[in-house]
């Protein structure tokens, strides 16, 4: 059965691809939310030592990455509404902006990485003298930004295949969706960020 | 075999490509049941041996490190590789769209993808179970499974991973195909009950599966890449694995069961000539068991160190859970009154679902109550328990389905007789063989043991003849359906005089389901007052 | 009550209440089974489709029979969950004049000490008629300590204390079985439970075993453990770099986060493996951490003589 | 669908930004308990920002909603029954 003919028309495909997505994104949702709560709960368990841990990351690298995907995000947004408009000039441009933003936090990240691995903080390289748990901590901490930084991996190669094929044809229906729907992962990858910023490196640092 | 008159769906086209590559759900329904089949049948024959094990009380077949993979293969194989995928993407890929008048379901890509997926994930596990095995049993507890088996833990939990997404893709594309793709005049009230079983399950995979993914990757970054999450040593809690674990596990039975539910409200209808009675109590009740069934998890955990205020919020859930269920059970039993009954083999299997699970489920109620849990708990009275539901009553249901919708599957008729008869043996092997085990089980046999103190011999040399038994029964259809595909009568539009969708297309059914797209003027099940059939 | 036949022998003072409740609960599975399938065979047999009787009115729905159908079950299982709580909390909360027997289980292996320090492995003699204690740990993955003809069982998990009490009421010799699979010998992780007259039980305790020397108590091996690993150089120094450990158990502690903890057998536990984990307000994090240092069985011999520190007494 | 246009992106961007600023400065100030509390409110106000506009959750059918919440509902879920075992050990 082609495609084209299991939908009376475009309207109701682009409500099934809205609704399918918005399904994904849900179980994208239970995925993260699933080490997020076993982070919480560890961290009820060794509040002290999770605090005491969290000091030792760089938070206003974090920060400063943090600010970096929210960018991406309005890149991300803008280039959304270009498609839309048809325009695909400020389409390229934009996709390109999201991508480099989006290669940029995972430079910062890398270099976060670096820091940790040399700080003694590294998972098979771990001399940190620090409570018990805090290995825990930083298990979490590295389970936690390292699913995230796949998600934005992936983010990335869906881009990157999004601005070729832009950048190659013209914009029919079907590539404004396919937009649409890198925007929305986009999106709720950054949302993930969002809660995991305050969650793994705000939470030790009030005196 | 002679040439039918119309193309349909198997005959459309017949290379090898035309199958591995089809988008057409029916083709790809059948893709799964060779699979499922075939795993069935792996997992079957590590359920013969560990019951040929179980013989004797001392282990004379087969040593402790076999035993221990036998049953986790079986597990394994038999909860993600056969009973999880059964029904729904084996007759729910095959009926969603022909259900709900529409041509296909909304993502055939992505339902080809699912079946590639499935089976990547299935053959990961098959080649961990060739170099090996694994030993931790289906249920993967940590600190076991990560930190001190020495068995393929991570390539049979990347196979799990892998077959999850199948879950997901599935449930996805049946709950957009079910809200976006209703023929006209199909109002959700209107659907068969199987939809709202379908749905119901697609719901679960969805929001279940994920957490399963999860937990499954922290086990082998603990495992492979020593960045350990659950190690005790480290201070991780031992019990954290176990709840998410059973956040999806437990909602997985459920996947198990509502479907076959689904099965039984079609089948059970359409052979008493009658509407199911209390349409939307059975409808609201699969929704209900889906939600609740999400809050019950910490019932496995009743003796784990879990608080024990966890454990009576839990049990108190547990319970809530089983009404929804009760409220089926009896609505079906109603159903037959006054009706037109004729017990076809489909039939058969109805009544032998609803009999059975109605005693597996009843005696999850008494694994749920608190303080006999304590003792009971695994122990071969859970196995009885829960081989009740999966074996008694969702393969029933799946084996039911199958026989009736066989024609319009196949387009051919298998033998009533041969029908009959194995649904009687089945009925009959697995009584004999699981029965036993819970008076096993409350004598205290723990289960997962190849060695066993003697005096727990007789109930095991039972069981063990019961599983002959079934084994037998279970070849049987194997036999008279493959053989009905070449030698049986052919099928003529509507065997059954069933009602609903399904039946309005010829059997088999064209490419395209339905030459226009049918309009749909009343409720599910229209039996007449005489049993006749009103929307013909 | 041997020749019951289906049940094991009831020799605990829970298993007659288990067996209640378990052939209540049966009774309701049975009575709904043989219900329902004696309803499915009865209007099988009567609206078979060649047979003339009455069909007209059929009903298609009834809010009444749905109602009723609700309500009953509802009721029934609210019956059973509460005698099903009302047992469990009886099995949870143990009497305080149990006596205390430390089980450290491993693969594949039950290792008992009884409170004067008799050691056994894979048997677990207790006396008749006095409630017991198990304060259960294991060395490596969980296990499960279950005694069917008591009706008791209880996960043992590594890192953390579990409890299971009984009171045995009928002697004999009794399974001891490991529940949680534990890996390839889950299955010989099986010994016995033998219960005594308490007079037989206290000539039984004043053996040696297996072992040469008559047996050293917990308390007291705690107490050389407590010399060895240098314990004492802070814990009964006059100078108050550490805290006291007289009348600790069972106090209540005011951390350095301005928490306070109870201190019980785990908080001992953590405290002495993991000082970092808390610290006890006032002091400075000095203490070096034992988690790795000590096993199991030491750790419990420790808490034990912690335990037996009563306020105002001198150390021995 | 209808989505919203560029000066809407600007401002949810902007606010985006200084929610993240409101976020550095709280986290260097002793709230107490309610650091986390505000931590958290302050990140949740932010996700919703980004739903709403970003994703035009605003703009698209109910149905979506309900989708889009179920897997933070489901969370909940998780989380609760899970806490009501660690909180009562
Ligand atoms: C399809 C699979 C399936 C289904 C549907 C169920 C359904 C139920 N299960 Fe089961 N269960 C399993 C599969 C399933 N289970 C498996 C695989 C395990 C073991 C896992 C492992 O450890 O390996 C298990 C284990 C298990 C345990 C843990 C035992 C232990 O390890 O100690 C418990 C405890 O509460 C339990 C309870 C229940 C309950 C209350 C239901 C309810 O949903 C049942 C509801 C149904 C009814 C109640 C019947 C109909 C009712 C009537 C006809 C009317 C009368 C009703 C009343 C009076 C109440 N199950
Ligand atoms: C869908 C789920 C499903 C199904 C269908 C079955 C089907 C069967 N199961 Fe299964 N079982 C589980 C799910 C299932 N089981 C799970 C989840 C566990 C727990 C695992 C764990 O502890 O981790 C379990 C555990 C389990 C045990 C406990 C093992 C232990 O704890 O030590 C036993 C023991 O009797 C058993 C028996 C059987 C039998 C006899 C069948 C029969 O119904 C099977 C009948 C099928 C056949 C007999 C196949 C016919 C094939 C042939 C005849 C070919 C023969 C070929 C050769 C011998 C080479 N099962
Ligand atoms: C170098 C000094 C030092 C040594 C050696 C030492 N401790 Fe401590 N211990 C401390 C200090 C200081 C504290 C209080 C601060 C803290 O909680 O860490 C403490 C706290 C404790 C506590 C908690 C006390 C309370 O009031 O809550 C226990 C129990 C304890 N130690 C047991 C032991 C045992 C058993 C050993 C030996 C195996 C030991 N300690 C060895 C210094 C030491
Ligand atoms: Cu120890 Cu099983
Ligand atoms: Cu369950």
């Amino acid at each position: 059965m082609p495609e084209e003919a299991i939908f009376e028309d475009a309207l109701e495909r682009r409500q099934a691809a809205a609704l399918g997505m918005w399904t994904f994104l849900a179980t994208e949702v239970l995925l993260f939310g699933a080490l997020f709560v076993a982070y919480a709960l560890n961290y009820h368990l060794h509040a002290d030592a999770f605090r005491e841990a969290a000091r030792r990351l760089e938070h206003l690298l974090a920060g400063a990455n943090t600010a970096v995907l929210l960018s991406s995000s309005w890149t991300m947004a803008m280039a959304v509404h270009s498609a839309a408009a048809g325009r695909r000039r400020s389409l390229l441009a934009y996709l390109a902006a999201t991508m480099l933003l989006g290669a940029a936090f995972l430079g910062v990240k890398a270099i976060e990485y670096r820091t940790e691995y040399e700080h003694g903080l590294f998972p098979g390289r771990f001399t940190w003298q620090g409570p018990a748990p805090a290995r825990l901590f930083f298990n979490f901490y590295y389970a936690l930004t390292g699913l995230h930084a796949a998600h934005v991996s992936a983010g990335l190669a869906a881009l990157a295949w999004l601005w070729l094929s832009a950048f190659r044809a013209r914009l029919d229906p079907r590539s404004v969706a396919a937009v649409e729907n890198t925007g929305l992962y986009w999106h709720l990858v950054d949302m993930v960020w969002i809660f995991l910023y305050p969650m793994l490196y705000l939470m030790g640092r009030a005196p | 075999m002679a040439e039918p008159t119309a193309t349909s769906y198997l005959n459309a086209a017949y290379t090898a490509r035309s199958w591995l590559l089809t988008l057409d759900h029916k083709r790809i329904a059948l893709l799964y049941m060779v699979s499922i089949t075939f795993f069935f049948f792996v997992g079957g024959a590590a359920a013969v041996l560990l019951r040929l094990e179980l013989l004797s009380p001392q282990a004379d077949l087969v040593v402790a490190e076999t035993y221990n993979r036998l049953f986790t293969i079986h597990g394994v194989i038999m909860v993600f590789f056969f009973l999880i995928p059964a029904i729904p993407a084996v007759l729910g890929n095959f009926l969603v769209p022909l259900m709900i008048g529409a041509p296909d379901l909304a993502f055939p890509k992505l339902n080809l993808a699912s079946w590639y997926i499935f089976m990547l994930g299935g053959s990961l596990c098959l080649v961990a179970l060739l170099f090996g095995g694994v030993d931790t049993g289906w249920t993967f507890y940590t600190p076991f499974s990560s930190l001190y088996s020495n068995s393929n833990v991570m390539l049979t939990a990347l196979g799990v991973f892998v077959a999850g997404f199948s879950s997901i893709l599935t449930g996805l594309n049946f709950i957009v195909t079910i809200h976006t793709l209703r023929a006209p005049g199909m109002h959700w009230f209107r659907m068969p009950l199987f939809l709202w079983a379908i749905y119901a399950t697609s719901l679960i995979m969805v929001l279940g599966t994920p957490v399963l993914a999860t937990v499954l990757v922290l086990v082998a970054l603990e495992r492979g890449l020593g960045i350990g999450i659950f190690d005790p040593r480290l201070g991780g809690d031992p019990l954290l694995f176990q709840h998410l674990f059973w956040f999806y596990s437990h909602p997985a039975v459920y996947i198990m069961i509502l479907p076959a539910m689904g099965v039984v409200s079609e089948t059970i209808t359409c052979f008493s000539r009658r509407r199911i009675f209390g349409y939307s109590f059975i409808a609201f009740a699969s929704l209900a068991i889906a939600l609740i069934g999400f809050l019950v998890w910490g019932h496995h955990m009743f003796v784990s160190g879990q608080s024990m205020y966890a454990g009576m919020v839990f049990s108190f859930l547990s319970f809530l859970v089983a009404v929804p269920s009760a409220i089926k059970v009896f609505n079906w039993t109603a159903t037959l009154h006054k009706g037109r009954i004729r017990l076809s083999t489909p039939m058969l299997y109805a009544l032998g679902f609803i009999g059975l699970f109605t005693l597996g489920g009843l005696t999850g109620v008494m694994l749920a109550t608190l303080g006999l849990d304590v003792h009971m708990h695994d122990t071969y009275f859970v196995i009885a328990h829960f081989h009740y539901i999966m074996v008694g009553g969702a393969v029933m249901g799946y084996l039911g389905g199958v026989h009736f919708w066989w024609p319009k599957i196949s387009g051919r008729l298998y033998s009533e007789w041969w029908g009959r008869l194995s649904a009687l043996i089945i009925f009959i092997g697995f009584n004999l063989t699981f029965f036993p085990q819970f008076l096993l089980g409350y004598l205290g046999m723990p289960r997962r043991y190849h060695v066993y103190p003697p005096e727990f011999q007789v109930f095991n040399v039972f069981s063990t003849a019961g599983a002959s038994i079934l084994g037998v029964g279970y070849l049987l259809p194997l036999a008279y359906l493959l053989w009905s595909l070449r030698y049986g009568p052919r099928a003529e539009g509507n065997p059954w005089l069933a009602s609903g969708l399904e039946w309005k297309t010829p059997c088999p059914p064209p490419v395209h389901n339905f030459d226009a797209t049918p309009v749909v003027r009343h409720g599910a099940y229209a039996y007449g007052p005489d049993g006749e059939l009103r929307d013909a | 009550m041997d020749s019951v036949p289906f049940f094991p022998p009831q020799a605990s003072s829970m298993a007659a209440q288990t067996d209640w409740l378990y052939a209540l609960s049966l009774g309701i599975a049975l009575f709904f089974s043989l219900l329902i399938a004696g309803l499915l065979l009865s209007l099988a047999v009567r609206y078979e489709y060649r047979r003339e009787v009455d069909r007209s009115n059929a009903v298609e729905e009834s809010l009444g029979l749905e109602l009723l159908w609700t309500a009953v079950p509802l009721a029934l299982v609210m019956l059973l969950f509460f005698l099903g709580a009302k047992l469990f909390f009886a099995l949870r909360r143990s009497p305080a004049e149990a006596l205390e027997i430390h089980v450290v289980g491993r693969q594949w292996m039950w290792k008992v000490q009884h409170p004067n320090g008799r050691r056994e492995i894979n048997e677990l003699h207790v006396p008749i008629g006095w409630p017991v204690r198990l304060r259960m740990i294991s060395q490596d993955v969980i296990h499960s300590f279950f005694v069917p003809a008591f009706r008791v069982k209880q996960d043992v998990l590594p890192g953390r204390y579990s409890e299971l009490w009984f009171t045995a009421t009928r002697g004999g010799s009794y399974h001891l079985f490991c529940a949680e699979y534990c890996g390839t010998s889950h299955a010989r992780m099986v010994g016995r439970v033998v219960a005594l007259d308490p007079a037989e039980y206290q000539r039984w305790l004043s053996g040696f075993g297996a072992a040469q020397q008559p047996p050293v108590s917990p308390q007291a091996a705690g107490a050389a453990l407590f010399e060895k690993m240098g314990c004492a150089v802070c814990h009964r120094a006059s100078d108050g770099r550490a805290p006291t450990l007289e009348g600790l158990y069972g106090r209540r502690v005011l951390l350095a986060d301005g928490r306070s903890v109870l201190a019980d057998e785990e908080y001992l536990r953590k405290s002495i493996l993991t000082p970092g984990w808390k610290l006890v307000a006032g002091f400075a994090p000095i203490m070096p951490a034992y988690a790795g240092r000590l096993d199991e069985e030491e750790i419990l011999q420790l808490i034990a003589y912690i335990r037996s520190l009563q306020r105002g007494a001198r150390h021995g | 669908m209808k989505g919203p246009g560029p000066r809407v992106y600007a401002a949810v961007y902007a606010a985006l930004m200084a929610l993240l600023g409101v976020t550095m400065a709280l986290s260097a100030v002793d709230l107490g308990p309610f650091g986390a509390a505000a931590a958290f409110s302050i990140a949740a106000f932010k996700a919703i920002l980004v739903a709403l506009y970003f994703m035009h959750l605003r703009y698209e059918r109910g149905l979506l909603a309900v989708f889009a919440s179920a897997g933070f509902v489901w969370l909940g879920v998780l989380a609760l029954l899970a806490y009501c075992d660690y909180l009562t050990r």
